[in-house]
């Protein structure tokens, strides 16, 4: 056993600290620092400083402009952003459409898609969830027709029906990425594709969602009518489920969010010594919050050198899901707790935001049907 | 012991019921307050009051149903209080009518919820008093026309009124998460006359301690209401919600958390109960008081915590949009969790008032 | 509203305290007080007194020899019990077995049975679990076939086999009643008749159960060909699940055990004051137990006012089991955390011991399954 | 990174393994341990020692497997990490072969977990030093030869080796409920020489403070073994218990209790790992050594409570029964929860070591 990191993953480390420190625009810096919403440029601006690095795909095949670094590495990398208050870039193109773009798509896609996903050109969202479907993902009811185009060109579309909802960043996006239901008579999770939809299609239609946190991230996507070529079908027809699936599993890396609470306890430090709370009963409860925190950070580390020693990542992530957003709720709840409900007028809506983070990517409750079934096997 | 209630509180609850299924109410309804008698529950007799903790709690259980954002806690439960204790019936009188809204300014950069950490001062200079200090988390300073502020006069706590529009008096509000506002008061060498003065000279921090405990208990009962209605709706909304083929309500694991719900507004109604209680029998023994009220309001802050967070968690993402209501009882019940003193807070009260108890219940009163 | 006790129930509350002050006997209050196990003659002795007084069976009818009290006098009265250290009598005859007979027996039945339960002559068990049912009761397999007995008397019995376990008290009991399947051809809840089985039977063994705590109270009774005559059925042939539900439900008052919190939370601040501790965080958990207790407390009240005004005991009685047994645990648990756990013989035996409390008389996840049922109706 | 064992360490995990299936050891297999090696973890390698907190985790959690009762933990762990921090060669080469055992007696009537807290005294005589005073929860005492003592000598505490059978030395030994056993001593003027003394003058505290820090880790592994046990069993005996006609493994709100098991033996397991890392990395700092390994033992008293109710709930009555395994596990762990400080202590501790704490971790280690 030898449970520290290695030379070279230190002198890693500091490359990245150091990079990080010198290259991440100021203003962007403070804003992840001060928690304010970040907003399109903002992303844009610190994805082309990483495309000009070479750090913007780190999952990515080295030849598509990937990194070769190990889960060890990815995990450093991840961290010193948290640290270095660095915003993490959106998953929905580079982490979430490009894998499967990049391993079930075609030649023409991975040419058209993955060069202006790496660049930062072009902006994708993730249209997964229904108003009737959210932990039940399969339900979804979009549905995708296929026939000629109207426009007499004679080629063939999809004619795409259906409600997207909770969907981060659509207001910013050019293309959304679907899953559609192509045959209406095959059984549940059977007969669903996933489609490639340009957002500036006729017929699409984004609505913001206020938040109780009074933000406005999220949104509605109406889609009517809407016309998609039949060649933005990434991989078979009615195989979708099985593309939706290898992306959840591909999303996992930093579910825990351990460097970002590691900040985030450091700010509730720093403001507790700045309004000079010094309250045992409040300290108590802030130590167990870390300890459990030191924890789940060596639990994923002992899941990293797992995955480095050839394992691929298995429901044990369901652990850095429930107990990271446990952590956080729990951070921003003692924070609101240590100044009162009307003191700093960011805490509250912070606390509201985080009650997110245990219903999304998987409800906590699902993620314990998936270590019951799949690790314990009850 | 019989817990039916009465045909005048039941004349209560109704007209609150009736009122906060209506629209909700911001300033321009206070004139229906006063009209109903809300106003009136509390004061005495010869001001045509009626009523008193338990007659509040009913109203305010149904403002927390409603969700009526309204500034009856502090400008009529937190100031009326204080002023009938203070025995300023003529003040009294013109807040029964609505002519005159107070509030009470009494926190304090640094005070953390401790009425006693006061910092302000008020300087005896001739017939007047000069004050200087800030106070923060004026609950509804936007609204009053005159905001009762304590002050240190020596080694002892005194309370004054000030006009809201008093000279070298900054007033900043803000509205809050909850929808209700609040606001920040600088002093900057406010004059005011003698007469200012609310209670006895030093009398400020038992004043202030008794209007602070009908304040929390009212707020309970508000948190009590808050809490049974997130509990119907999560309870309505999962035996709706379809997932795999089944409304969610099937699942035991919901079914468990929403049967733990239960339990929580159960054991909260129970001790909003028992603080209107022990405000109405151990009105003169503050810590007999301390003890039923803060025991009450650590239950509710505790319940509401776990009610707020599952009803939440069992709406999934439609919880979270501003849209649906569940999102706002969350929101108000978060701020009520803290506000007047949170868990801690009161837990320390608590354990403070100990050393004076009865350990076995004495004959003379329930529980 | 009126939410005190009226001058009646107090005057009531009175009479009882000083009832158990001084006609209970001393060594039995000490034994209680230390919690020490109780021995039969314990039980017997306290009994025949209360058996004077004409306060043994509050809950049977008067003419039988109960009392014609309140459900709120009846709460006083075993409050006072726990306050004055006073223990609990045995249940299985007084108020399990006897309310079955007195409702759904016949004459000769209550002739014979009652006036020995009454008088304490006759000790009674319960008859109910089996290795292979405990929550889901209906599933016994415990059988009674009906046939001539063996010794040519020519008259009908039923012969019973199985095996029933966690029984208290079934090696000091003369009697035991128990479920038995008289029809295997019924539908699981069906073809279940309730029978009074005579401990000195033969073929009827005892074996006593140890337990984590060290405790020998519990048993395993074995019934081997016991032949029992038809007339010991109470009741229809097939129709004791109905009997048995009717007597869980007659079973509730005092479940919470309210007043026995109280004064094990009153002897946990003895032991903190005589060993000196004076710990801040251990002071706040026992704050925090307390006001649950009183929560608890009120909501007893609140429930045995609506029995008062002619509710029936309603499934509301299942938060009074769950916290009721929770609070217990609690302070059982506290007593531990105060001293360690090599320092009182006692604390720790008694620790293991309530953790039955959550698992009997229908665990505390069966009861949460009868509040969404029956009073959310999801 | 890297968690695979060694082939060393894959060797002392089998042989242990093996151990603990077979019959559980009292005193007798002593001689079996020193031969096996397990007595040599830890020690220096003239003495044939090897190893350190990685060994020692990696076989206590095997002991926590099998329900191994053992003096190992205080006779070995406790007693010999204190020996060769005092560089006692000497006795240390004993306790190797097995020939003598050692027991540590620290704690006091009103100490509550804390070695500080030491009113015995240790008073010089000439040449010798004559001890007053008692000690409470001594570990194995029963099996030791030789009692080391904590007194205070002046203003400092400093230790000293007293063979059982010393005069004036009074030893009650008794069963603790986990079937292991400790015992309460007094000295009532036993009088040693001064190379009695072990470590230097005042150094007790120091040597104290390590040795306890190796025995808390130790027992954090044990815990570890015991709750990963536990919850092995839990999953098989749900599955095979039938109720309602399908085994109640299937119930959700069941596996949902398990999985919530599970996700806390992941965590104790971490922090185990964490504990004898830090033992093995920050061996001079006391000051991180205290924040380590409390910080570990906060996580098993929680996760170990969390486990062993849960494990004992969900096996119904038969989880209560003495014929059954899981009952003797959850004693022993909740003994384990509370042993060497329970998890309030050791967050006192924890917070004590605050100040010094680098917040982002430094690049020199993980975490």
């Amino acid at each position: 056993m030898d449970l520290a990191f290695s030379t070279q993953e230190r002198a890693f480390r500091d490359e990245v600290r150091e990079f990080i420190a010198t290259q991440l625009p100021e203003d962007i810096r403070r804003k992840v620092q001060a928690g304010d919403h970040l907003v399109k440029d903002d992303y844009f601006r610190w994805h082309r400083i990483l495309h000009e690095r070479g750090w913007v795909a780190p999952g990515w095949p080295v030849e598509l402009g990937g990194t070769d670094w190990t889960p060890v590495q990815r995990h450093i990398f991840y961290e010193e952003f948290a640290y270095g208050w660095a915003p993490r870039l959106l998953p929905f193109g580079l982490n979430m459409v490009a894998p499967v773009i990049i391993e079930f798509g075609n030649d023409a896609q991975r040419a058209r898609y993955l060069p202006k996903i790496h660049s930062g050109e072009e902006f994708w969202c993730q249209g997964y969830s229904e108003p009737g479907a959210g932990s039940d993902l399969a339900s979804l009811s979009t549905r995708a027709v296929l026939r000629q185009a109207q426009d007499d060109s004679g080629r063939d579309v999809y004619v795409v029906n259906g409600t997207k909802t909770w969907i981060t960043a659509a207001q910013w996006a050019d293309w959304i990425f679907v899953l559609a239901r192509t045959d209406p008579a095959a059984k549940k999770q059977e007969g669903i594709s996933f489609i490639l939809v340009d957002m500036r299609s006729p017929g699409v239609t984004v609505r913001p969602i206020e938040t109780i946190d009074g933000g406005k991230e999220i949104n509605e996507v109406y889609l009517e009518n809407v016309e998609v070529p039949v060649e933005n079908r990434v991989g078979d027809e009615g195989a979708g489920w099985t593309y939706a699936k290898f992306l959840l599993e591909h999303e996992r890396t930093g579910t825990a969010g351990i460097a970002g609470c590691r900040q985030q306890l450091e700010t509730l430090h720093e403001l507790l010594e700045r309004e000079s709370i010094d309250d045992q009963r409040l300290n108590e409860k802030i130590a167990q919050v870390e300890i459990e925190l030191e924890a789940l950070a060596f639990t994923e580390l002992r899941t990293l050198a797992a995955e480095s020693a050839g394992k691929r990542p298995g429901p044990e992530s369901s652990i850095l899901k429930i107990k990271g957003t446990e952590i956080q709720q729990a951070i921003s709840e003692l924070a609101l707790d240590a100044l009162g409900p009307y003191a700093e007028r960011h805490l509250a809506p912070k606390y509201f935001n985080y009650r997110k983070t245990s219903i999304y990517a998987g409800s906590n409750e699902i993620q314990k049907n998936i270590i019951a079934k799949r690790i314990l096997k009850v | 012991m019989d817990f039916t209630l009465t045909p005048e509180q039941l004349l209560i609850k109704d007209s609150v019921a009736r009122y906060a299924a209506g629209e909700h109410a911001g300033t321009e309804k206070w004139p229906q307050f006063a009209e109903l008698g809300w106003l009136a529950i509390g004061a005495p007799d010869e001001l045509g009051g009626f009523g008193g903790p338990l007659e509040t709690l009913i109203l305010m259980e149904q403002f927390g149903r409603g969700l009526v954002v309204s500034p009856y806690l502090s400008q009529v439960v937190l100031a009326g209080t204080l002023l009938r204790a203070a025995k300023r019936d003529d003040l009294l009188g013109s807040l029964v009518e609505g002519e005159a809204r107070y509030t009470v300014a009494y926190e304090e950069p640094h005070s953390r919820y401790d009425p006693s950490l006061v910092a302000t001062t008020a300087v005896r200079d001739g017939d007047s008093y000069v004050l200087r200090g800030a106070k923060v988390r004026v609950l509804d300073a936007a609204t009053a026309t005159t905001i009762i502020v304590s002050a240190r006069t020596g080694d002892e706590v005194s309370l004054f009124a000030l006009p809201a529009g008093a000279e070298n008096l900054e007033l900043v509000p803000y509205a809050t998460e909850d929808g209700h506002d609040a606001g920040d008061v600088r002093l900057d060498g406010v004059r005011v006359d003698g007469s200012a003065m609310i209670g006895e000279f030093g009398e400020g921090l038992s004043l202030l301690g008794l209007a602070l405990d009908h304040a929390t208990a009212a707020l309970c009962a508000e948190g009590l209401g808050l809490m049974a209605l997130m509990l119907e709706a999560t309870v309505q909304y999962t035996k709706q919600r379809q997932q795999f083929g089944v409304p969610i309500s099937s699942f035991q694991v919901l079914q468990h958390r929403m049967a733990e719900m239960f339990i929580e507004v159960e054991l909260a109604r129970s001790m909003a109960f028992l603080a209107a209680m022990t405000l109405d029998e151990q009105h003169d023994d503050p810590v007999a008081r301390a003890r039923g009220v803060s025991a009450a309001k650590v239950q509710i802050a505790k319940s509401g915590r776990f009610v707020g967070q599952s009803a939440i968690q069992l709406h999934g993402g439609i919880g979270m949009s501003e849209e649906y209501k569940v999102g706002h009882y969350f929101k108000r019940m978060t701020i009520v969790e803290r506000l007047l003193g949170d868990a801690d807070y009161h837990l320390g009260r608590y354990l403070a008032s100990q050393d004076t108890k009865a350990k076995i219940p004495a004959n003379a009163t329930v529980a």
